[in-house]
Parts: C-alpha cells; sequence; structure tokens
C-alpha cells in the first residue's frame, strides 16, 4: 500500500446509490402500464408512434451531442427515451408518422438541447414537442380515433372532453361514463385514456420518492376545487370534478409531466404554488377557454413560472430571523 | 382654414415640446467636469479594479479630483500615462513595466503527487483538502490564475504550471489574488532573478515532495550574501537591485532550479 | 418514551456493529509523537519549549495565547527533538513539537486534589479546564473554557450533553457512555455548575439502547433527564440536537448561548471532570479505528501526538484494497494522503475502507433532494450553483454560511454534485472577500 | 437664454413645416382613403344583398352598422348589417345580407378575422362555412349544428354548420349574427334606423 | 468623421452591421410583419423609405438642431415621413396597408431609424447619410426576406403567395403565428452568430 | 365584464410582448436581471397608464373635432416622449428613491413601441375612456409579467450550458417562443 493511492476529496465520503439514470429509468418503468394499456387500445399504431417519438428523440439527442462535442455515453441517462415515450403518450394514435417524428426533433432540439441538454430546459420537452405540434397542425392533432376495443366504425370520434366542451355533452346525456374514463376505452390521446395505468404507474413513482407528492395533490385540489364550485353551483351546464380529473390528459399530466423534476420548483413552498396553479389554469381553459383539453399549456404557462418561484420562495433558513 | 389648423396644432405641440425641454435642460443639468470623460476615454476600460476603484470610469473621477495618481493603474501603457498626465496637467512618475511571476517549478513531473484528487477542479477547492500535492506550498495546476486574468496573459503549459505572457500581461494583481497558495508576485519586468519556491519546510522534506524545491543549501546566498540570504529553510531575495551581474552565473548553480533566471520555457 | 428528533435529515448506513461491542483499548507507547500547536478552533499555542528540551507527560508545551485558543501538554515523557511545520490531518502543515518517548511516562504533577470536586466556584472551574487544554471532542475543538463562559446577558438554562454520534461507523462515544458514564455526568454537573445552568439533558440515538437504560439509571443522582432520539444523521449537530430536544431555533450566525443552552459532546464531558478532579489536562483520547478497510477494528484509547501509523498497524493494519483513509466520521470527516500524521484532540476515529468512485456527476436535475433533506432547510443546489458561477453576493443571501458541512445534500443527490465542496469553496471565497473589503 | 429661444425656435418651425407638410398629405390622400373604405363596404355590401344598386347608411355605432340595400326603383330590398365581436383570438369583424324583413339571411361575409390560420380561419372560406349561412330563417335565433354537417341539406332551417376544430370561431360568428339581428330588430322598433338615414353615395 | 468609402458605408448594413441580426434593432416589425413575404417586403420598403428621407433631412439640417431638442426635432420629421408612408399604402395599396395594420405607424419608434439619425446622420454628411440609410435599409430588407420566406414557406407552403412546396407538404401553421416568429428568429440570429464566430475565428 | 375581458385579454389573450411583438428590444435588453426587470415593467406600466388618457385627451378633443387623424402619428409620439420627459422630471423631484428605482428606465420607455401602439390601438378599437385606461393598465401589467418570467428564466439560464452562439438574444427568443406557445392555451377564453 503506497501513500499515493488514497483518494483525496471533501466530505462527505459516503454517498446514496440513488443516481440520475436511475431515476430516469424508475420514471421509465412507471410508463410500462399506461404503454402496455395504449398497445391494447390502439394495438399498432400505438406502437408505431411509441417507435418513431423514441427513435427521433435519441438521434436527435446524439445528433446535438455530436455538434456540441460532447460524449455521447450521456445518451443512456434515458432521459431522452422518457421525453420520446412521453410525448408519444400525448399524440392521437391517428396522427401520421412524419408529423411525430417532426414532434420528437422539436421536442428535444427546442424544448432541450437549445438550452444546454439535461438538466438545464425551462419547459417540459415533451409538451414543448406537443405544443408544436398542436400549434403546427392543429387539425391532425385534434383528430382522433376510437379505441379498437370500442369496436365502432366511425371516422372521428371525439375525446369525452371536447365531448362535453363542443357537443353540449350534458344536455344530450352523452357524457362519457367514469367506468370507461377508468379504464380508458374511449378515445384520446395514446397515452392519456387509461387512467388506471396512469395512477399504478403514478403510484409506483410516488412509492419510489422519484416525484414529489405534492405537485400531482396539488393539482388535483385545485382543479377538484375550481370545478367542484361551478358543478355544485350548476351540475346541469359543468361536469363534476371526478370526470375532469379521469378524463383528458389530466392524470399524465400530473404524474408524469408537471412532476419533471427539471422543469418544477425545488422549494416546498413554489411546489405547491405550482402545482396548483396547473390544476387552477386547467380548469379555466377546460370550463372556459377555446380548447377543451388544457393540461399541456396550463404546465407550459407554470413552468415559465418556475425559475421565479424557486427565487422568490426560499425556505426559511433553521434560525433564521432568530437574534442572535 | 383646413390648412391653419393641423400647423397650428404642431406649433403649438413643437412650442410646449421645447419648453419642457428648455425647462429640464435649465432645472436639471449636472454639471460634470469634462476633464472626467476624456480622462476616462484615455483609460485601459479594463475595469479590472487594480486601482482600487470601481472600474475605470470611477478611477477617473478619483484621478480628475485629485484622489489617486495615474500610476495606481498597471494597465495604462506609458504612452497612455503620458497622455493622461496631460489632460490632467500633471507630471507622471517614471512608470516601471511591471508583471507577474510564478513563484514555483513544480511540474507534474517534479512535485508528486499525494492522492488521486476527486473534487472540483478549482485550485481553491484543491486546497480546501490540503491541495493535491505532497507540497503544501507549491501550484495545484488547476489553474485558477488562469481564469482569474482578465487579459489571457495566462496559459497553462504542458508541464503543468501557468505560464505568463510578458506581452499581454498588465500586472493588474488578479493573478496574485487568485491564487490560494500566493505563488504570484508582481515584479519589475526586467527584474532576472527569482526564487521558484515557496516552501519553507527542511531542506529532506522538500525535497523528497518535489525536485525543483528550495533546500535551503545556500549556494546562492554564498554567491551573493549581500542580496539573498536563507531564513525559514528558503532562499529569499532581500533587494534585486544588489544583485550583481557578474554572480548570476554562480547563483544559478542552484541545485535544484529553485533560483535563477527564467527559462525558454516559462516564458510565452 | 417519545423518541425525539428535527425534520429533514438522511439514514445513510451506519455500520456501527464493525466497533459496537468491542472495550476500549490502551494503544502501547509510541516511540515518537508529534505535536501540532494548533488542534483546535482558533489561534495557535505559543511553544514553551525547545528542541533538546527534556518533558514530562501532561507538561505544558504550548501556551493559550488568546481565549480562543487552548495550551497543549506532551503526552508522554521524552526528548523534544524539534519544533516544526508538521503535517497535520487538517490538511495544511502546522508546527508541531516532535518528542521521542522515554517509555517512563513519568507525569509532570502528582497532585490529587483533595477539594471535593462539586465545590469549585464556576470560574475555578473554567480555570481548571483552560489550564488543561480540553477542547470539544466531537470534532469541531472548540476550546471548551470558552463554552463554559457565557455572556451575561445570555443565561444559560440548560447543559445538553451530546451522545448522539450520528455519525456512521464511530462508536468512540458510545463505549465511553458504558464505561465511564458516572465520568461523564460528572462533568455535565461542572459544566452545569460552571454556567449556572439549571439541568442537564443527556441525549442519545435510539440505536444506542444500552447506553441509554444505562444513563436512565445514573441520571437520578443529577438534575437532569435523559432523551431518546431517533437515529438519523446530522442528530448530533448542534442546532439540530437543540431543536430536537427543546424546540429551540439557533438564530443564524448565532451559537447556542443565545438559546440558553451549552452543549457538551460526552467525550468533553468526561475531560472536564478529569481535568477539574485530577487536574489531568488532554493528552490523550478514544478513537474508533474501523471500516472495511481496517483488519481488525477497534477503540483505542490513544495518546495526542500519535501517528496514524501506529494506530493503524495496532488494528491490523490496512486492507490491500483500502484507497481512501478519512480523519473522523464518513460524513464530515477529513481526507488523508498519509498516516504519518499525528492523532489530535479532535480525532474521533480513523477510518479507511475501499471508496467506491463516484459515478458520473450530472448537471443538477432539480429534484430537490437536497432541498428535502437539509437540515438547516438550505436550499444546496442553488448555493452550489451561485459559488460555481462567482455570484457570493446571491451565495450569501441564500444562506451558504448557514452551511453546516454535514454533506447530507451531497450523500443524497443523484448527479453526484459535490455540494459540500462548492458550499465550502464559496464560504472560503466570501470569507476572502471580507477581508479584502475590510482590509 | 440664446439657447433656449433657439430650441423653442427649432422646434417649432419643424412642428410648423412638418404641420404643414403633412396637412398637404393628408389632404392629397384624403379622398384616396376614404373612397377605398367606401368601395370596400359598397363590394360587401352587392356581395351580401345581391341585386343591390345603391345602398344607403341607415345606422351606426360601434361594432354595428347598418346598410340598406336599394333596387332601381330605390325600394329596400334587403339589410347589410356590418357587425364585429371578439372571435378566438381577436376580433372578428363580418357582414351580413338579410331581407328587407330580416326574416331570411342572404349572405354572410367576414371582412376581417385573425383566427387560427387553417383552422379558425375556415370562417372565411366559402365552401366550409359560408355556404351554410345562406338562406336560413333568422326569424329566430340560428343554432350551431353539432357536429359539422357535410352538406347543407343536412341542416334545419335555423341551423348553421360548425368548423371541426374550430368551435369557438364557429360561435364567435353566430353569436356577432345573432347578437347584431336583434339589436338591429331593436333599432326597428324604436324607429331608429331610418331616422339618422343619410345616403352613401 | 467616418474613414469608409462610400460603398464599404452601403455594403457595411447587409452584413457588419446588418439592424438585424447583428445589431439587433427593429425586431418589433421583423417578427410582426413577416408572416408572409409580401408584408415583410412591403414593411421593409415603407422602412426604407422612412429612413432615407429622415437620413435626408436630419443630415441637411443637422447644424441647425441645438443638441438638446435633436430627438425631439428628429422624432416629428421621422413620424411626419411615416405618415406620408402610411397614407400612401393607404391610399394606394389598401390590401396591405390593411394587413399590416398599426405596425406601419410603429415605423415611428423602430429603433434603427432613430439610431441611425442620431449615430450617422447628425454627424455625417448627406451623401454619406443617405448612403448609409440605403445600406441599413437594405439590411433590414433583407433581413425581413430571410425571415418571411423562411415563415412563410414553412407555414404556409407558399412564397409570395405561389404554391412552391407540393401537395404532400402539411404547412406549419406555427410558423406564420408568434411562437413560430420567435423560434425562427432566435435560430436565426444564432446561425448569423455562428458564422460571425468562424469567421473570426479564422481570422 | 366588458371591462374584465379587455384586462384578461390584455395580459393573458393579447399580451403586447408575446402575441403582438411589441416592446422587445426591452424585453431583451432589461431581461437580464430580475431586479432590473421588474422597475422596467412597472416603468412600463405606469407610462402606459398615463398614455392611455392623455392619449384619449388628444384624440377625442383634438384629432377628432378637427378631422386630423393624419396627424395621430406625429401627435401621439410628441405625447408621449415629452410625457416621459416630464414623468421623469416629476419623479426626479418628488421621490428620489422611486427615480432611482423607475427612474433610469423611463428614457428607454420613449421609443418602447408598446406605449406608442397602445394609443394607436386604443382609437382604432375606439375605446372610450375608461375601457382606455383599463386596457392601458393591462397591457402594462402584461408586458412586467412577460418581461418578469423572462428575466427570472435568463438569471436561470446563466448557470445553464447553453451553446455559445445561442446565448443572449438567441435563446431569450427561443424562451420567447415558448412562452408565447404556452400563452397561445388562453385564446379563446374571452368572448
Amino acid at each position: 500500500m503506497t501513500d499515493n493511492a488514497f483518494i483525496l476529496q471533501s466530505s462527505p465520503h459516503f454517498r446514496d446509490k440513488d443516481s440520475v439514470p436511475k431515476i430516469m429509468y424508475a420514471v421509465i418503468a412507471s410508463l410500462v402500464p399506461a404503454v402496455a394499456a395504449s398497445l391494447y387500445f390502439f394495438r399498432l399504431k400505438a406502437l408505431a408512434l411509441l417507435l418513431c417519438c423514441v427513435a427521433a428523440c435519441l438521434v436527435t439527442e446524439a445528433l446535438f451531442l455530436w455538434l456540441r462535442r460532447k460524449p455521447l455515453h450521456s445518451l443512456r441517462d434515458g432521459s431522452a427515451v422518457i421525453t420520446g415515450l412521453l410525448l408519444a403518450m400525448t399524440l392521437p394514435p391517428s396522427l401520421s408518422l412524419e408529423l411525430a417524428i417532426i414532434g420528437a426533433v422539436m421536442a428535444i432540439a427546442i424544448g432541450k438541447q437549445v438550452f444546454g441538454g439535461l438538466g438545464y430546459n425551462i419547459f417540459n420537452p415533451a409538451l414543448v414537442g406537443r405544443a408544436f405540434l398542436q400549434t403546427a397542425f392543429p387539425v391532425a392533432m385534434t383528430t382522433w380515433i376510437p379505441p379498437v376495443a370500442l369496436k365502432i366504425q366511425t371516422a372521428t370520434y371525439a375525446t369525452p372532453l371536447a365531448n362535453l366542451r363542443f357537443e353540449d355533452a350534458i344536455a344530450k346525456g352523452t357524457l362519457t361514463p367514469l367506468k370507461d374514463l377508468f379504464i380508458g376505452n374511449v378515445g384520446g390521446c395514446l397515452g392519456e385514456t387509461s387512467s388506471f395505468a396512469l395512477i399504478l404507474g403514478g403510484l409506483y413513482l410516488l412509492s419510489r420518492r422519484v416525484i414529489d407528492w405534492r405537485i400531482p395533490l396539488g393539482i388535483l385540489l385545485s382543479l377538484t376545487a375550481f370545478t367542484g364550485v361551478f358543478w355544485l353551483a350548476n351540475p346541469e351546464k359543468y361536469a363534476s370534478p371526478l370526470f375532469h380529473i379521469l378524463a383528458g390528459g389530466l392524470l399524465i399530466g400530473a404524474f408524469f409531466m408537471a412532476t419533471d423534476l427539471i422543469t418544477s420548483p425545488i422549494t416546498p413552498l413554489g411546489t405547491w404554488i405550482y402545482a396548483l396553479g396547473i390544476g387552477l389554469v386547467i380548469g379555466l381553459i377546460r370550463l372556459f377557454g377555446g380548447f377543451a383539453e388544457g393540461v399541456m399549456y396550463s404546465i407550459l404557462f407554470m413552468n415559465a413560472f418556475v425559475p421565479l418561484l424557486n427565487r422568490y420562495t426560499r425556505p426559511r433558513i433553521l434560525g433564521e430571523g432568530g437574534k442572535a | 382654414m383646413e390648412v391653419l389648423v393641423p400647423v397650428i396644432t404642431m406649433g403649438v405641440l413643437g412650442i410646449l415640446f421645447s419648453l419642457g425641454l428648455v425647462i429640464a435642460y435649465r432645472k436639471l443639468r449636472v454639471y460634470e467636469d469634462p476633464k472626467i470623460e476624456q480622462v476616462a476615454e484615455l483609460l485601459p476600460q479594463a475595469n479590472c479594479g487594480a486601482c482600487g476603484y470601481a472600474g475605470c470610469r470611477a478611477f477617473a473621477e478619483a484621478l480628475v479630483k485629485g484622489e489617486s495618481t495615474i500610476n495606481s493603474c498597471p494597465v495604462s501603457d506609458a504612452e497612455g500615462v503620458k497622455q493622461i498626465s496631460a489632460t490632467l496637467g500633471v507630471s507622471a512618475a517614471e512608470v516601471v513595466k511591471k508583471v507577474a511571476r510564478l513563484h514555483c517549478r513544480g511540474t507534474h513531473e517534479a512535485a508528486k503527487n499525494s492522492g488521486t484528487y476527486l473534487g472540483i477542479s478549482t485550485c481553491d477547492a484543491a486546497q480546501l483538502v490540503g491541495g493535491n500535492k505532497q507540497c503544501s506550498y507549491g501550484c495545484l495546476h488547476f489553474g485558477d490564475c488562469v481564469r482569474a486574468c482578465p487579459f489571457d496573459a495566462l496559459y497553462m503549459s504542458e508541464e503543468g504550471l501557468p505560464v505568463v505572457i510578458e506581452d499581454k500581461c498588465t500586472a493588474c494583481g488578479k493573478c496574485v489574488e487568485a491564487c490560494p497558495r500566493n505563488l504570484f508576485e508582481l515584479h519589475p519586468i526586467s527584474q532576472g532573478i527569482i526564487v521558484f519556491c515557496r516552501s519553507v519546510d527542511r531542506g529532506p522534506v522538500s525535497r523528497k515532495v518535489c525536485k525543483n524545491a528550495c533546500i535551503a543549501c545556500g549556494i546562492c546566498s554564498r554567491a551573493c550574501p549581500e542580496a539573498i540570504i536563507i531564513e525559514n529553510n528558503l532562499a529569499i531575495i532581500t533587494d534585486y537591485k544588489k544583485i550583481d551581474p557578474e554572480k548570476i552565473p554562480e547563483i544559478e548553480k542552484c541545485p535544484t532550479d529553485a533560483i535563477g533566471r527564467l527559462k525558454k520555457e516559462d516564458e510565452g | 418514551m417519545r423518541v425525539k428528533t428535527f425534520p429533514h435529515g438522511i439514514h445513510p448506513p451506519e455500520f456501527k456493529e464493525f466497533t459496537a461491542e468491542k472495550a476500549i483499548e490502551s494503544l502501547p507507547l509510541p516511540e515518537k509523537v508529534m505535536i501540532p500547536l494548533l488542534q483546535h478552533f482558533g489561534k495557535p499555542a505559543k511553544p514553551l519549549v525547545q528542541k533538546g528540551d527534556q518533558v514530562l507527560l501532561g507538561q505544558k508545551i504550548g501556551e493559550a495565547q488568546t481565549l480562543f485558543s487552548a495550551s497543549v501538554h506532551s503526552s508522554v515523557s521524552g526528548k523534544v527533538i524539534s519544533v516544526d511545520n508538521y503535517n497535520h490531518p487538517g490538511g495544511n502543515p502546522i508546527p508541531a513539537v516532535s518528542i521521542t518517548n522515554d517509555s517512563q511516562d513519568l507525569p509532570f504533577s502528582e497532585k490529587e486534589e483533595t477539594k471535593d470536586p462539586f465545590s469549585f466556584s464556576p470560574e475555578e472551574i473554567r480555570q481548571k479546564v483552560r489550564e488543561a487544554g480540553v477542547v470539544g471532542m466531537g470534532g469541531a475543538a472548540f476550546p471548551t473554557a470558552v463554552k463554559l463562559s457565557p455572556p451575561k446577558d445570555k443565561p444559560i438554562e440548560i447543559i445538553i450533553i451530546n451522545g448522539c454520534e450520528c455519525e456512521p461507523l464511530l462508536t468512540s462515544d458510545y463505549r465511553l457512555m458504558l464505561e465511564a458514564p458516572e465520568d461523564i455526568l460528572k462533568g455535565a454537573e461542572l459544566a452545569r455548575i460552571a454556567t449556572g445552568a439549571k439541568r442537564i439533558i443527556v441525549g442519545i440515538e435510539d440505536n444506542k439502547k444500552k447506553a441509554f437504560q444505562i444513563f436512565q439509571d445514573k441520571i437520578q443522582n443529577f438534575e437532569g433527564e435523559v432523551a431518546l432520539l431517533k437515529t438519523k444523521y446530522p442528530q448530533g449537530a448542534e442546532k439540530n440536537l437543540i431543536y430536537a430536544l427543546l424546540r429551540r431555533e439557533v438564530p443564524t450566525g448565532g451559537l447556542p448561548f443565545d438559546v440558553g443552552v451549552v452543549v457538551q459532546n460526552v467525550g468533553t464531558a468526561k475531560a472536564i471532570w478529569e481535568a477539574v478532579s485530577k487536574g489531568k489536562p488532554l493528552y490523550e483520547r478514544v478513537i474508533s479505528v474501523s471500516g472495511q478497510g481496517i483488519l481488525e477494528p477497534k477503540n483505542i484509547l490513544v495518546r495526542i501526538g500519535t501517528p496514524f501509523k501506529n494506530v493503524v498497524e495496532f488494528c491490523g493494519g490496512l486492507k490491500e484494497d483500502a484507497d481512501i483513509l478519512v480523519m473522523g466520521g464518513p460524513m464530515m470527516g477529513i481526507v488523508q494522503w498519509t498516516l504519518d500524521v499525528p492523532v489530535v484532540k479532535g480525532t474521533s476515529g480513523i477510518l479507511a475502507w475501499a471508496a467506491p468512485r463516484p459515478g458520473l456527476e450530472y448537471p443538477c436535475i432539480r429534484c430537490g433532494r437536497c432541498v428535502d433533506n437539509c437540515p438547516m432547510t438550505l436550499v444546496p443546489t442553488q448555493l452550489a450553483r451561485y459559488v460555481k458561477f462567482d455570484d457570493l453576493t446571491s451565495a450569501e443571501k441564500w444562506g451558504v454560511l448557514d452551511c453546516v458541512e454535514c454533506g447530507c445534500c451531497q450523500y443524497i443527490c443523484p448527479s453526484k454534485i459535490p455540494l459540500v465542496h462548492w458550499m465550502r469553496v464559496g464560504k472560503n471565497r466570501i470569507m476572502a472577500m471580507k477581508q479584502k473589503k475590510s482590509a | 437664454m440664446k439657447l433656449s429661444v433657439r430650441m423653442v425656435v427649432v422646434l417649432t418651425s419643424i412642428g410648423l413645416l412638418s404641420g404643414s407638410f403633412l396637412a398637404t398629405v393628408g389632404h392629397l390622400t384624403k379622398e384616396r382613403i376614404a373612397l377605398n373604405k367606401q368601395r370596400e363596404i359598397e363590394a360587401a355590401i352587392i356581395q351580401v344583398v345581391p341585386g343591390t344598386v345603391s345602398s344607403q347608411r341607415l345606422y351606426e355605432e360601434r361594432d354595428l352598422s347598418v346598410y340598406g340595400g336599394k333596387d332601381n326603383e330605390g325600394n329596400i330590398i334587403g339589410f347589410a348589417i356590418h357587425a364585429s365581436g371578439i372571435g378566438f383570438q381577436d376580433k372578428i369583424s363580418l357582414m351580413l345580407g338579410t331581407n328587407s324583413s330580416l326574416e331570411r339571411t342572404n349572405r354572410l361575409a367576414i371582412l376581417d378575422q385573425k383566427e387560427t390560420p387553417g383552422l379558425g380561419a375556415k370562417i372565411t372560406d366559402y365552401e366550409f362555412f359560408l355556404t351554410y349561412w345562406e338562406n336560413r330563417d333568422c326569424s329566430v335565433p340560428l343554432t350551431l349544428h353539432k357536429p359539422a354537417a357535410s352538406s347543407p341539406e343536412e341542416l334545419s332551417p335555423t341551423e348553421v354548420n360548425t368548423i371541426t376544430g374550430a368551435t369557438i370561431s364557429s360561435e364567435a360568428v353566430l353569436s356577432i349574427v345573432n347578437g347584431s339581428l336583434e339589436q338591429v330588430r331593436k333599432l326597428i322598433q324604436e324607429g331608429k334606423l331610418s331616422s339618422e338615414a343619410q345616403d352613401v353615395n | 468623421m467616418s474613414t469608409k468609402t462610400i460603398g464599404q458605408e452601403f455594403i457595411k448594413g447587409l452584413w457588419d452591421e446588418n439592424p438585424v441580426f447583428r445589431q439587433l434593432l427593429g425586431l418589433c416589425p421583423t417578427l410582426a410583419v413577416t408572416n408572409a413575404v409580401i408584408n415583410g417586403f412591403a414593411m421593409g420598403m415603407a422602412t426604407t423609405f422612412v429612413l432615407i428621407f429622415s437620413s435626408l433631412v436630419v443630415s441637411s439640417i443637422k447644424k441647425l438642431i441645438p443638441s438638446q431638442v435633436r430627438i425631439a426635432s428628429y422624432i416629428v420629421i421621422i413620424a411626419s415621413f411615416v405618415t406620408v408612408a402610411d397614407r400612401f399604402l393607404a391610399a394606394f395599396f389598401p390590401p396591405i396597408s390593411k394587413s399590416l395594420g398599426p405596425y406601419v405607424p410603429l415605423i415611428v419608434v423602430n429603433c434603427i431609424i432613430l439610431g441611425r439619425q442620431e449615430a450617422f446622420s447628425s454627424k455625417n454628411t448627406v451623401g454619406r447619410s443617405v448612403t448609409d440609410a440605403l445600406g441599413m435599409s437594405a439590411g433590414f430588407v433583407l433581413a425581413m426576406l430571410v425571415l418571411s420566406a423562411i415563415r412563410e414557406i414553412l407555414g404556409a407552403g407558399t412564397f409570395f403567395g405561389y404554391q412552391v412546396m407540393g401537395p404532400w407538404f402539411k404547412p406549419w401553421i406555427i410558423m406564420i403565428l408568434p411562437p413560430g416568429a420567435f423560434i425562427t428568429l432566435g435560430i436565426l440570429l444564432a446561425i448569423a452568430l455562428q458564422i460571425e464566430r468562424r469567421t473570426k475565428s479564422r481570422k | 365584464m366588458e371591462l374584465l375581458a379587455i384586462f384578461v385579454a390584455a395580459i393573458l389573450i393579447n399580451n403586447f410582448v408575446l402575441r403582438y411583438f411589441l416592446g422587445i428590444c426591452p424585453f431583451l435588453g432589461v431581461s437580464k436581471k430580475i431586479d432590473s426587470a421588474i422597475s422596467m415593467g412597472l416603468a412600463v406600466t405606469f407610462v402606459m397608464s398615463i398614455t392611455a388618457v392623455v392619449s384619449w385627451v388628444i384624440n377625442h378633443w383634438i384629432l377628432i373635432p378637427f378631422k386630423l387623424d393624419y396627424l395621430q402619428i406625429v401627435s401621439f409620439i410628441l405625447v408621449i416622449a415629452s410625457l416621459v420627459q416630464l414623468v421623469e422630471m416629476f419623479i426626479r423631484k418628488i421621490s428620489p428613491p422611486l427615480y432611482q428605482a423607475l427612474g433610469i428606465y423611463l428614457p428607454l420607455i420613449t421609443t418602447n413601441c408598446s406605449i406608442f401602439f397602445l394609443a394607436l390601438m386604443a382609437s382604432l378599437r375606439e375605446y372610450n375612456f375608461v375601457e382606455s385606461i383599463i386596457f392601458g393598465v393591462g397591457s402594462g401589467l402584461g408586458f412586467t409579467l412577460a418581461i418578469i418570467l423572462m428575466a427570472a428564466i435568463r438569471e436561470q439560464l446563466d448557470h445553464a450550458e447553453v451553446p455559445e452562439a445561442l446565448k443572449g438574444a438567441g435563446i431569450a427568443l427561443i424562451v420567447a417562443g415558448i412562452m408565447a406557445l404556452a400563452f397561445l392555451g388562453f385564446s379563446g377564453m374571452i368572448k
């Protein structure tokens, strides 16, 4: 044993075993139920979209890393795969593949790499990709097909939320039953239809402590409160909070999108404000906005507030304010 | 009539506006010595703060007010000093060009590592865990000085030591501040002999950890006792001016190269 | 009994089983000791001996110059061979008195106190503690006499005896608590008298049930109680301990004095007792030698100034794969690059193991775990960022100076960012900046 | 003092010069711009009230003007209602033609809109949208047919079509139309339509 | 003041001192009216007109204006020419005037124009000032054309209103909406900077 | 309700910066530090509110009665420029601390197109007096919101590995683009 072999470092000398790739792979694992559900409900369409998005994300990421002369091994951290998966999960199953690829490229390029890559982005990359597609190709992004299991033969098929917002579903009595929403036997984006699968994945993430429990809770609370008030005031016109929770992209947003570590606040108070804000804006858009669904916009909107929240919600230091 | 209305309107607006400006001009003008502007323009605008003021403009103000002298600016060259002195109407003292010199020759090869350093790659961070070198006085090789230099006058050589590019060095003193081991010092550019070591360990200890350490053998001080002494296990040049050029070869017989003139590889 | 604790903190693996059941052994006297003149928080002591002097065990060889300093005593009898810079486990060489041991162990003074130690006045206690060079033995080595001298406007109510030993691997305090509980409590009582406090609270983590029971038993004779604390790191950090026991917050930049508390480590309490009752200077201490890299982990009583090499050899030496050598605990200890450093008053352990290389450092993914675990409720990632980009004003505003360097953030960080290192760099730079400004 | 005077003089004279210059320019372009505006309106009136030979402004306020389309004999053969309101993004300005009894729609023209291109902006599309507004029974408020019908035959007489994916824009047009029709009816009842009548040309 | 030749005075506006890409001036209209090439072009032309005539007037009367009222005077002069441009478009090109909307009057506060008066025309001869104005305008028009071409081709599949992309192409509507404008300009600026960095490092 | 609609629309839906591309220069220039962004935002809001009042008065008492619509551009810009100058003088006299916080941004506002646009738009949309004020305040707050968010984001991006070429205006514009995307979600909220 020579003297020269000792390690020189600052304390602490013990390290927890969790690492960034492990966290990322936990997120991927948590998406398994939702992916499985999408494959069940939309079959090959879903498979093709998932593969295309993941591949396009990986290729774009690799291209940028190469251009910036950074080591390619950071591809293995799994973050690009998550972006691809999450993007695919929020696309309508009928979307053509080339559009999906455009979305995936945009997600990585302007959602992530322009900020410097992993850890530096301000906005959720998957949602940036989706918002780009939604704005670039609004018709394609709001054309839905029914899930295979439903065995309906119509070319277009409204999502439960569009049905509620634009077709006066409550008055006509055609509001989608909660049971279907829970199982996922409804129209909508690949991964958002099955509430059951999403809750399963979300619970796994919570148990692994990958995501902050405050975010899903805060979103659900404020959305429930907001929609609840209107529902109680006029159940003839407004759907129940439970419907709003189960329908559309709320659960995937609350468990997988808003909780994105990088783009959510790091302080507890900031996290609460962020989560409550998302729920509120979702409620506003769904009830009064021009879109049937507002999860994507509200998360992006609140993402923009995150640096501000982080800055102004510094926790009180132990002993701060006391007299020395 | 149709033409008159707009003409009158515009005329009135013009009068109102110009009156406002006149009032503004007369009521709220702040007097500033035009010299400040002139001097500020002549300063190098490096805003390095070496003069002790918050940037060149603040320094210019101090100069005009007579609170400081142009010699406090180490960055200005002789020509600039002359011009500024002329503007200020004072004669400048002779300015000797100084440059920063590193007092260490502990290259990667010469100075032994103490272990595998796994930490932040800056000198001040490494210093916090005692440094990555067995020598506790020498260069840590992480280049805080290079990053601190506002003039790009420093670079890390392949041997692992920072090298001063004399032409670019303005003796602003940033590297002196940045080095956690205080290895830099400002010397007149003409200064020939320099002690390249700061180790005050006893000779045998120093020699064990670094090939180029001063081992306090005393050859140099015996060669030139009026200017060089050995104190605290280290050769110290007490008065540079007293070094007799003829004795330089004698001084350079240092067995560890810890004192002597700059060599080619130490220069830019 | 309710188990008390503080918010946040972490649960690193404890590894206490290596040495927890091993009784304290005495290390054979070393041939040579190197006693640094600075082994405490504050100014170095002024050497009282020169090369060639003959010294006796317990003889004062370094005199405290100011209040924030501590005297240094010889830990052997023998001859001074040099007073020169020597490696110091704190990192940088510091003047040290090297003494060759004549193996006589002749004590400097033999006068046994005849007076009942509890009848001393506070000033007398402080004087004896100062004379004996007692410093905090938990690691920070704050001069104990200072701790026992509360300012007049800050009355002290409670003496807390810190028996948490929350650092993994270390068991020296635990062994002391098992083997010398009376001495500890008597020392605490002296501290109580010296500060005019009303009662004593001994805080013990619930992984040391045996020690807790002994103290439960012994405390009956004293004004005080024993509190059980949750096993959590850093339960033994002063500010967190005070919060856990009393729900009082030591103000930022303040001391436990500010909330009427004085905290003493169990080892320090014992040293106080010995200093006052026997006039014994602090020239030896108990340390844990442990870790997977030590062949026979042990708790040993060691003379100050003994080279690590002697200690490690006594414990069977290092394993082949041991590549990290730490003085103190794994969370806050200081790495050593050589075994050629002396044991000092603040050395609570010598640890070695085969350290896994930290994984690839990723950019911060803002998971917020450091925020959720910081016992000081700081925002470590933000602080590290501010320091990294040299925004020292913001770093200070966000409380970098309040960081206690407990290491929770860096332990938990999935991105493997050297957060504590950045904090230390930041503190260092801020101090340098302030010095420059005041100069 | 001298400087101050100069400041005032210079700025005033620049103001005067500019004023007279602009007066000239304004004068020269005034008629032409007015003409352009009028032509645009006229073209729209002719479009929505076919057979119009001359037209007359019957009423004007913010966001609502009513024109009467006249045949050769000067009889009003229909109304052209110029109304505007907020759509998905911004104001939508439209011209609705009705028969003289205000019971049937003739045609609808969108004059100005900033809806989402390719989506809400389809309200300007004749095939997709405007054709479904022709010849509707507007004696009662019109309603939207949802989901979108693929041919006019699917609609009941009081229904108009939506644009798939741009329900808000369709609703906006509908509410502008229904709102302005109601207002015009009220104006007729109050007899305000003809009192302020003035010929457009 | 200037030591450049007349030719250099003109050329610099195209790249070295391009108002949009290099000086980040006049970004508001650059973003706002470049959803179609025709709009961008018309806006560029209107700006050119104002810039040239303002430079002409300002450089000819620069000696008469006391420096304290120069900004005010410039604003009045610029505003007058903007009014002319606005009225002209409204009178002779009503459709363009309509689609440009209030952005034509906004030329008044386009920093390129005031900036050039302040930085150049107030110090240089009439000839130089007009050349400089021409160069700057050319640079501005160039920037407008590049940006609007990208946005129109991707956003509508057309160029100057003519179909240029095949029927397979699905227009990216986002490009003619605000987000597309911001992102495109952001990327263009980055490209411009990258080119500049490259040429610099080669030197 | 109408007033609320104008107000909300001005802040969120038709945000001056993110939808009308107004005030881009200060939006990019003064958004490097959050403190200056806040001051700039407030200064703009303040001037916008006053401009809304004054331009309404000019428009409805002078330009419209005398049929001088072609003098709109010149008179509005003159009024704004002198107004800003007067406000600056006024603040400096009344409250030096406020001047330190806002005053230095005031000269920048003269050439901020959002102010001028506000005056034009209020006249184009034929807002009445109260509506003009609401529109002015709302637009100012919309600008403030956008610039503060941008400043906070940029402060964070200062510590990010943004590619060299994108640093500064490039990345700021892309962030603005994504913010504009997010704000699109509010479209259609006001009917």
